[in-house]
């Protein structure tokens, strides 16, 4: 069966599934334990012009079928990633899918002008949603016209794919997604972490470092998947989705909420392998429910599909 | 390629009040170095670090002595002899061997003490120097492990909060008298965080080397996430710099590490 | 232990338990599993002025430590209301909350207005933030000069204590929740739902008959958490605190978080007497941690009293 | 006061691919009425509603027999006898037992046919007129309890889509060749609704009675939530009204009933 996913501007993947940024370090970690030719992407982890320090500890707090966390976008800047992580990403056979943050629009652009003349760089995830930065991301995520900045900005520097990332923490995302793909998108990722909370009992005080942090995992996914499903229903650029996926049926449920591929990051902590399950099983699955390819279910739940 | 894999426990041991010793049949986890921990799977949505409380390479036997404090621990606690545990390691940096001829202070505090004793384990042979062990726990209850200490010839001090064994109070006087005996001495040290900040005090600035094993929150263990950071040095104008418990550590020298972090 | 919480306007709680609206009916449906006399308070499923059909079923759907629903406030109209459960209301000893909910800033007035004169109800809770229904309800939510005309409107047909029950699916529920304060809101409670979506696989379309539902349950209790802090940072009156909510600690979470009482939902459907439970674990759980009454926990964790 | 309680299963029967029955040690849920059900406690956020498959008062001894369909049935599917369920119940509004002397026609489909078969084993010495039984299935292996029906005496007439048993296609003609035999026949259905769709299509506009046993997804299982509605009469301007499946139902007279709502 047919599993392979094309993306404008020539971006081809494998299959459907990507590694989601922040979850899989920026490749050679998780070296050891995923085959990563076998991916359709991998998203790397948030890469800033210059290092970020991120928050203090503990970073990571465990909730009903969730995961809090805090890391701030800890990142050691473009130019180590460019030196370190590029030969590695170099022997690898997959889409790689450069997460960009900044403080400013201008950060945003600087560290897309260096990246765009590395050629292992196969596109642009711009991560303007990222709820644990004070400064500049998060109102960047909840504001049309610096989403429209931002991207503009982005689009000027380079001519690889561009895909924005969109936070759940706004009443309307696609507000964002489509001021993003106004100024030139070429995709809408979704969803980022929810933000959230918890408290240590024994300290009397919010659990994480960093007081408030970003939820993932399964107990997102319905928010994700409703998220997606606006998108998808509003917008004319592919979306990639995302938000507590752990099997392939939960591939399916975002692909026909009109995801065109997908990526999976907390449950990797869990089940390092669990995403080439995924891909093992997602033939069966989509061939249970009557499709013949990835492309046939993407939508098919949509109004639009549903009426016709 | 690793991976995470299925071991078997081949026998559970009640060590303490809410404390077990769930001893693995893998030759793989079994080469692990002390100081080292393996991830282990639990039904919530992170695995749980858990060092090795002894290794037994030649019949491929690892241990894991943990203690209840929540909900993961609470159902390894419940695992029985015969049951699979899914584990992902040896993972980190354990402790590095201890130089032949120095002599060798080891401080384990509650249920720090496992990793300690597989580094006496592993190393006591090879040192020539005095060895001193120092134990500290809550009440004598909490002094695990210490027959294990003694089943290997070395007569551990011991030390109770309440004095119900031991000294009354905790590890730092006996630590202070032997690093004025033997100045040049070498620590290995593996407990509360606030223990491990007073012996990274007590015995820095000397020629012998201070390690000290860590424990922080952590999501994939692998070096991936960023969650396990521990403040370390330089510390820059921002503050310090984070270093990751499951990679660079858990096993730090004293001197990289910065306890009084803002 | 002292576990009564004294809220503004004279209303006064046994404990802070409350049953949260839409989860335990007008009363009489859980009275023979409940004895409703142990509880804080109830506050009844979502009342109009006139008689709402709700939405087409499927109505619930089960995700990971989650439930969608998608009722859409069907109920008989105050009317039937008074009538019909008011006499039952009567025979029980605890704090009626009277959840009320319209299309128009005039159908919130009118059953304000018809309520107030019910001596029964010691409360009424605007809920101007379901999900579920398309028209006015959801941007009432969203918009903090409706969420003002709506509580003023209802602030000048009753004396009774009011609170606002804000929506999370907004960039800023806090500044909704100032503009009702602002209007005479003597109480804000938070959260509702989380708006999500579930696909039913086999029939190729969204799982509930709304298609989008409200995300309730343990998956949502750290955004809950969070929220709940963040009103209570900002705001000068009680916050009613829920989502999730499924233990006493999980209680003690949302006192610590800022909340002076909480309400309990979801998972009454699975352990119907679990309310009770919660009320007789609270005060060794107060002790184990510490605080010697339900008030000594309120917003310990708060950053002002942090600082402190 | 009613609440939610442990009761023992005695016994467990696999009596069809992915079906099993459960008998359940309950004199409380013994006394149900057939076309009432239970609400189970599963690992989910949701108790599952299961109708019984026989109730035997004497011996207070009550059954649930269900299809593996997901997460919940599956767990309920390894439960072994000696272990416990958390159930409410009994639940909802079952059948009105059958006039007397009236034909009693009985239509069970697919899982439908347990409490079609609770209701004859209740109520069958109290018809004096003939009783007739029609039981539908994919294939013979799904048409479960047929020995049941022939245990109480009844034979029924058999139907499986593929013919692999009985009757090639539905209960329909059986039904149809009943009524037109005995006009005035009391009707009891439970099965997919498509099956009660069309049952009360045939059987509508009689003196006798057309019951019919209904499914939906349910919250509380208890009237509070109103998650379990169905369309009913009347049909007003904005379409039908909704009524309970878990009080106002399961069981429904086919005339309140909407099956081609908008
Ligand atoms: C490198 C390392 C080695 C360890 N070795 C041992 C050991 O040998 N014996 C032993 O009893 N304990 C050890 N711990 C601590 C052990 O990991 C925690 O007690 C355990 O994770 C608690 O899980 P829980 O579900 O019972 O607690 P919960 O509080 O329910 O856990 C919630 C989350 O917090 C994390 N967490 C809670 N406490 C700690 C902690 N102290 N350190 C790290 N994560 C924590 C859990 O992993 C989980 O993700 C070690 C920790 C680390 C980092
Ligand atoms: C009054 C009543 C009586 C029933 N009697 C029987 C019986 O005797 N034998 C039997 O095998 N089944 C019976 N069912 C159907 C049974 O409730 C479902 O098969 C079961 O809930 C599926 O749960 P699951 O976790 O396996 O499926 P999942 O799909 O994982 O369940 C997810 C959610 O959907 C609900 N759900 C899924 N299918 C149904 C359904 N058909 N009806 C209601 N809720 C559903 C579940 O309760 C759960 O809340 C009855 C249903 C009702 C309403
Ligand atoms: C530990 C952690 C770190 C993350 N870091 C980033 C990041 O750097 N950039 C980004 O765009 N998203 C980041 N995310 C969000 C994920 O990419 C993803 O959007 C989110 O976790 C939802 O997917 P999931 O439920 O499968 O994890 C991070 C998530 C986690 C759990
Ligand atoms: C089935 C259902 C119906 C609800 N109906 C209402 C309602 O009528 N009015 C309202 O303000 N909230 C309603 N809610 C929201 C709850 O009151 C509560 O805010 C939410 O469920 C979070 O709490 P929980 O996680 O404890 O359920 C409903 C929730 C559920 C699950
Ligand atoms: S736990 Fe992920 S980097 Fe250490
Ligand atoms: S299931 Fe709640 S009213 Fe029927």
């Amino acid at each position: 069966m047919r599993l392979d996913v094309t993306l404008p501007r020539g971006l081809q993947l494998k299959n459907p599934i990507m590694a989601a940024s922040g979850t899989f370090g920026f490749g050679p970690e998780y070296a050891a334990y995923v085959d990563i030719n076998q991916l359709g992407g991998v998203s790397v982890k948030g890469i800033s012009p210059d290092p970020w320090r991120g928050n203090p500890p503990p970073r990571v707090w465990e909730t009903a079928e969730g995961l809090l966390n805090s890391i701030g976008l800890q990142n050691p800047g473009m130019e180590v990633f460019l030196a370190e992580d590029i030969p590695f990403l170099n022997t690898v056979d997959t889409a790689v899918v450069a997460n960009i943050i900044g403080h400013t629009t201008d950060e945003y652009r600087r560290v897309a002008e260096r990246l765009s003349k590395e050629p292992r760089i196969d596109a642009f995830e711009i991560n303007i949603s990222c709820p644990n930065i004070k400064e500049g991301g998060i109102q960047f995520g909840h504001d049309p016209d610096q989403a429209f900045r931002v991207t503009r900005a982005v689009r000027e520097v380079t001519e690889k794919p561009i895909m924005v990332k969109v936070s759940p923490n706004t009443g309307e995302p696609w507000v964002i997604a489509e001021a993003a793909v106004q100024a030139g998108a070429d995709m809408i990722s979704a969803i980022n972490t929810l933000v959230g909370m918890a408290m240590d009992l024994n300290a009397r005080r919010p659990a994480l470092g960093g007081v408030t942090g970003g939820l993932s995992g399964p107990a997102i996914k319905p928010v994700a998947l409703r998220i997606v499903y606006e998108l998808a229903s509003r917008l004319s650029v592919p979306v990639i989705g995302m938000g507590g996926i752990s099997s392939a049926e939960d591939v399916l449920e975002f692909l026909m909420a009109g995801a065109s591929a997908v990526m999976v990051g907390t449950v990797t902590f869990q089940h390092p392998e669990r995403m080439l399950t995924i891909i093992d099983d997602l033939p069966r699955v989509l061939e249970t429910y009557g499709f013949s390819s990835v492309e046939s279910a993407v939508g098919v739940a949509l109004p639009q599909r549903r009426e016709a | 390629m690793a991976h995470a894999f299925e071991v078997p426990i081949i026998e559970r041991r009640d060590v303490a009040p809410a404390h077990v010793e769930l001893m693995l049949k893998s030759v793989r986890l079994s080469q692990a170095q002390p100081g080292q921990f393996c991830h282990v799977l639990t039904p919530g949505m992170l695995r749980r670090p858990i060092s090795f409380s002894r290794l037994d390479p030649k019949r491929g036997l690892a241990g894991l002595l943990l203690q209840v404090v929540g909900s993961g621990t609470a159902w390894l606690y419940e695992r029985k002899a015969g049951q699979n545990l899914d584990v992902m390691g040896p993972l980190g940096r354990g402790f590095s061997p201890p130089e032949a001829h120095r002599p060798w202070i080891l401080v384990g505090g509650g249920v720090g003490i496992p990793p300690i004793f597989a580094a006496l384990e592993a190393w006591q042979n090879r040192v020539t120097a005095p060895i001193h062990v120092v134990l500290g726990a809550r009440t004598a209850d909490y002094l695990i492990m210490r027959r294990d200490f003694q089943s290997l010839g070395t007569n551990p001090v011991l030390t109770t909060d309440d004095g119900s064994l031991g000294q009354r109070g905790n590890v730092l006087p006996a630590l202070d008298q032997w690093l004025g005996q033997f100045p040049g001495a070498e620590v290995m040290a593996c407990g509360p965080t606030p223990m491990l900040a007073a012996v990274q005090k007590t015995a820095r600035g000397r020629a012998g080397r201070v390690q000290l094993a860590l424990e922080q929150r952590m999501g994939c263990g692998i070096g991936a996430c960023l969650a396990c950071v521990v403040p370390a040095e330089p510390l820059g104008p921002e503050g310090p710099r984070y270093r990751r418990v499951c990679t660079d550590g858990p096993v730090f020298l004293g001197e990289e590490l910065v306890f009084d972090a803002p």
